[in-house]
């Protein structure tokens, strides 16, 4: 690894407290807990390494580092399946209410994120192509200075342990983003399975909650396409995480599993298996680092960058974890391994944030195709 | 009742035809009791058609009991091949093929008449590698004492006996010293553990055996001969899974869901006519290598198991790119026993169809050898022996 | 092999012919003639196993078979590169005339065919995607009871070779097929260099050629739809017999090929790819029998069957034939090995008479996708 | 002129600037001789800046050389990087590496003054397994006498010397009887012939050596070592293949062919944007590669190498699908020994990337074996002398 020296330390120091915090046992916990992760935990993790303020403002109690330090942790994470919204709190929803430049709500919001007392999330109204705010299908109504949000948002990220939803909403013509603080009067959460099972969805009804606008009116496209954008390198950095554990982990196994009075890694088809995994690893993680240069430079190339690296790393983090059940034999197809746990987040990570195919159909819209 | 009774000079089909019409009219399924219809079946000579008169057949070609069980099912009767799939269709040829006189009367007669059978080869340290099996039997009062553990053992549960391999020479080399049993699962010492797995799902075993004795009589072939009793079962499993495979149809999921769904995405479309293709070409395969094989499995039932492996996950991965954002959930990790047609839970499972019954490596290396003849790896292992090998 | 024993006969005469009538030295010794093969040995093939009018009835010359038998030619045709204008002549010319029904065309034609002494092809508009006739640019005059065409068709198969052209043109609000005899005069005919070097093409200029009528006025869509998907199968047989030829080739390569001490084909890397070229060509054969099958008998999935067959042969071929390139290494990659010249004719297989994009879109309209 | 001369203290890359800019104007290469251009190149240490003061360097940063040929070829000046890459690239590193004090004077001045060398370890038994090479070098009058056939070597018919492997003790194992010379191909023996290929080119040849006489002082490294000699050529040329991939660009060929051809296919569409992703993410990982090595190549670039090599084959491929009926059509098949741009001719070419310079077979292994340390397969020929060895 030929890491800056700030960042290979913020990583052995995260990698050492989630050795002790989120090791295997941790994770297998929370694979049916409702909320998915430990509060208290989730706080430590806040208060201690200040993880979740990386990228906040200082102002807002956070650390006003760029993506480059917040994309280490995407990776510690999801080389270890830590259990905790970093997905919709950290990436998702402090990145929205930043971008807003909303004072009020960045007071709201920003600080809870940072010290991990508030979950937070962007109730999106589609995840694998559908996530531009014009498609959501929930309408805001005024109520004297305030708002009142109605409707219904299929599959909601960390819908049933968020303090706070941010929600697109569409009122005269415009599509704007609102804060609703979920109450039992007028919000319905219902828990809906993930196939993941290291994530959490909510159906969320909304029936004339109360609701506060988040910067601009008619601002929610603007918003959510960088947010996403933004949280899609994160993303791509769990993706890159969960791929070179697989990796080390079937190595690991090839080394030290025989059949036929030999490793199975002196074997050529296992050998050029691994060699593969590599080869996608390798080239996922320089597209993430790319897409991680394009965003902390606001480089023009950033959408072709995020889009290429969000395919890339989408696509090999798949393709190792299947190679991984693959090459553990009928051991990686039970559930007491941890083989499959990595699979279904590749499954989910590819969708979230945009499928392969609606990224390379940005990309083909950027080449000019 | 013989096959002697019979009118005048028939073909083979139209004896089976004729028997099987009597045997539905003497025992009409709706009215008998399922233990007395298949006893009658069996002794109708219509459990294997192919075997001799007196062990389940009248001696026709393997391929005439298809049309017996089409008209068995037609009618509502049972059909063992369904029902009894290992012990019927891989147990039996192994008794045939090993069994002395008094077994083949038992256990063929048995089996007729409904016990179930299942498999107990593969083990944690011998899944590719299976004739690295530990599990010990030594000789102990005309039977056989046996401890260790085996895995991936599917509907133990609902088995009465299971076919067993140890080892009884761990001084051979490893093909060479071991032995196989029909083993009685209800016998002291035989623990069965529900091995759950990716979809949530207990669909196999673990099998733990402590101090399990076996009569000599339920020994299957010869001492120290059990590798060639087991490849004589594997053969016939390896050529079920392709049949299996057949029916579990991800492309008519994938059509279903296309057509309810797909809108009019060009890559979809053009994934969903490669996805039929490719099952179309498989399905023109495997009818020609049945008609070709007229019943024998050959080592081209690998081409079939490779093939429905890939096109299960590519159709299944197909099928979860069609349901779009609900790709993203599930229905239960509870272990249901269900036979769930959840598409997310059939992507999860498909997932092992290139590692069970054979991996598509170890299937590749048959092609290629078997096939093709090219040589074998170099072998560390083959003369040495078992107990000298290093093993993890 | 599981094939009647007439077929098997016909197989092994035919081999044992072609191992003296096309061995690789005559098949090099033709690389780079005019028309690419021999007129003698091409009537030869007529004469003493009457191979060209095996699928011509009885009454024009021919011995009255199905497409079954033809089948058997192209597999072998395929597996020497046997030169001859069989795909033009044979295949497409014969099975055009014959289905047009039109008596004085077939007394013309077909019993030449038959003994080998006429050359004939279709001068169609376009190969990978566009041989519809409709696509014709050839435009045809009336001329008393003839006719006259111009216009330029740029591919055509065997074009120099031709005594006889078969030519889609356009009249009225009808396309419709003529026959032209290439004179100096009114025809011009200039040879294109070919990627595939046991093929010829030529461009053909048509300036008011006499023509005659082929069939019924109108008819030239159906007869062209017709010939080509007949056709097709022929050349599905070339694809597999060519495979299955780089398959052997292949196999005993590695069992002779020492590296590392060992004969390469120990080695799980050449074994694996070996048992995919496998699969495929046992894959490509398969779905050839089922299209074959729907040609003989008139089957109501004709069109699907043989698309079927046409993708999964292209794609076998090509992927087989690059395989084995890549497993003779530098070898393979030599003008003096073979190889090279069954994958540039796998390349162009591919695109003749429809790509595999082309049958998978008519595969897609079938279904009802 | 020394470095000496320069004034005050500067930063490296501020040095190799400044003397850069003083070779150019105390020789403006359109009115100065080739010869004494480079010549004078190599005294002022520009030709290869990380060697040392009086082989050719000034011993700062390899990187910097970049900054030299930019500057060098904006003038018009040659470049031997390109212009004599073989010998630039691999043969002077080696020289360096174990030369004799007098051979590093005698072959860097030459190579630095224009000499081309070509390399000649491939056999036509020694592919992939190139320690498997029969050329024999038999002692003979204070020399070498060498016989044996080449194969593969580029530009053999444009070069003056040559990097030769050859077998000086068949008794021991066979990577370690191995010596290395440097030939001078006008040596009496010495016959190329070209060696036409796929695309109809001859772009490299075979070299036929019969009773070559080799003085020892141009023998490279000690006697039976050349293996290791060898290594570290070839180290350097898979470095150069993962550099001379990122140049030639099929995804820019299928896009301009896309733009003009494609219309509205969106499967063209689709592959066009795939392809041109994949030559994005290959370009991003080769310029962190060179970042990160900061110069000297290891097994990463066996990455570059293998995913150049599909990116070319999958580049051209979609280039001829973009060519429709054109794509049955050739430019020429006689050997024109031109640098054709034709797509149809770099798909034939294409189909080598994976077998040249290490097959993907071969790059996987290394790749397999360096970076995740998994065993080597068990070697049958490893401890065995040469000559007692199967080939074929």
């Amino acid at each position: 690894m030929d890491e800056p020296a700030e960042l290979r330390d913020l990583r052995s120091t995260l990698r050492r407290m989630l050795a002790k915090s989120a090791p295997e046992s941790v994770v297998r916990q929370h694979l049916e807990s409702a909320d998915g992760f430990d509060r208290a935990t989730w706080q430590r993790l806040a208060t201690e390494i200040g993880v979740h303020g990386l990228a906040i403002a200082e102002e807002y109690g956070g650390a006003g580092c760029g993506l480059r330090e917040l994309v280490v942790v995407g990776e510690e994470f999801g080389r270890t399946l830590c259990p905790g919204p970093f997905l919709s709190t950290v990436l998702l929803s402090a990145t929205l209410v930043a971008r807003s430049e909303d004072r009020i709500a960045m007071r709201a919001v920003l600080p809870g994120i940072a010290d991990g007392t508030l979950v937070c999330t962007v109730a999106l109204p589609g995840h694998g192509s559908g996530w531009d705010a014009a498609e959501t299908t929930v309408t805001a109504a005024p109520d004297g200075e305030a708002w009142r949000l109605t409707g219904t948002i299929p599959h909601v990220l960390d819908g049933l342990a968020a303090d706070l939803l941010l929600v697109p909403a569409r009122h005269d013509d415009l599509v704007s983003v609102f804060t609703v603080t979920p109450d039992a009067r007028s919000t319905s959460v219902e828990p809906v399975l993930a196939m993941d099972q290291t994530r959490r969805f909510a159906r969320v009804g909304l029936a004339s909650a109360p609701a506060t606008l988040v910067g601009r009116p008619g601002a929610a496209h603007e918003l959510v396409a960088e947010a996403t954008t933004i949280a899609a390198v994160g993303l791509a950095a769990d993706q890159v995480g969960g791929a070179r554990r697989m990796l080390e982990v079937t190595t690991e196994y090839a080394l030290t599993r025989y059949q036929f009075g030999r490793p199975i890694g002196s074997f050529q088809a296992v050998k050029h298996a691994l060699a593969d995994m590599l080869i996608g690893t390798e080239l996922a993680r320089a597209a993430l680092d790319d897409a991680v240069r394009a965003v902390d430079e606001g480089a023009p190339d950033l959408a072709t960058a995020v889009s290429a690296a969000k395919v890339v790393c989408s696509e090999t983090y798949y393709d190792v974890a299947a190679a991984a059940i693959q090459l553990h034999g009928g051991l990686g197809f039970t559930w007491e391994h941890g083989a499959h746990l990595y699979f279904k987040r590749a499954t989910a990570d590819r969708i979230l944030l945009g499928s392969p195919a609606h990224h390379t159909e940005r990309l083909a819209a950027a080449l000019g195709l | 009742m013989g096959a002697g009774l019979l009118p005048g000079p028939m073909s083979p089909e139209e004896r089976v035809e004729a028997l099987t019409h009597r045997l539905l009219a003497d025992h009409p399924p709706a009215a008998t009791d399922r233990a007395r219809f298949l006893a009658a079946q069996y002794d109708a000579g219509l459990t294997w058609v192919h075997h001799p008169v007196g062990h389940g057949g009248i001696g026709v070609e393997r391929d005439l009991q298809r049309r017996v069980f089409e008209l068995l099912t037609s009618a509502g009767a049972p059909n063992l091949q369904v029902e009894s799939r290992l012990a019927y269709s891989m147990g039996a040829p192994s008794v045939v093929a090993w069994g002395t006189a008094e077994q083949r009367e038992r256990y063929l007669r048995a089996i007729a008449t409904g016990e179930r059978w299942c498999q107990l080869f593969s083990e944690p340290g011998a899944g590719s590698d299976l004739a690295a099996i530990d599990t010990r039997a030594v000789r102990e009062n005309g039977g056989w004492r046996v401890t260790g553990q085996k895995v991936w053992t599917s509907m133990a549960t609902s088995s009465q006996r299971g076919m067993l391999l140890a080892r009884t020479d761990p001084a051979q080399p490893k093909h060479r010293g071991l032995t196989y049993f029909v083993l009685d699962l209800t016998a002291p010492g035989v623990e069965i553990r529900p091995l759950r797995q990716i979809t949530g799902e207990a669909e196999f075993s673990e099998v733990y055996l402590t101090d399990v004795w076996i009569p000599d009589a339920d020994r299957l072939g010869p001492v120290d001969a059990g590798w060639k009793v087991a490849m004589s079962t594997l053969m016939n499993e390896r050529d079920m899974f392709g049949t299996k495979a057949t029916e579990s149809g991800p492309v008519e999921l994938a059509l279903a869901l296309y057509r309810e769904r797909a809108g009019d995405d060009p890559a979809l479309r053009s994934r969903m006519a490669r996805l039929w293709l490719r099952g179309h070409v498989l399905r023109l395969y495997a009818a020609r290598a049945a008609r070709r094989a007229g019943g024998a499995p050959g080592p081209e039932s690998s081409v079939s198991k490779v093939g429905f492996a890939e096109l299960n996950k590519a159709g299944y991965e197909l099928c979860l790119d069609l349901l779009g954002d609900e790709a993203l959930l599930y229905d239960t990790y509870e272990p249901s026993g269900g036979a769930s047609r959840d598409p997310r839970r059939l992507f999860l499972r498909s997932r092992a169809n290139s590692i069970e019954g054979g991996t598509t490596e170890i299937m590749r290396n048959i092609l290629a050898e078997r096939v093709l003849g090219l040589p074998a790896e170099p072998r560390v292992d083959k003369d040495l022996p078992y107990s000298s090998l290093r093993r993890g």
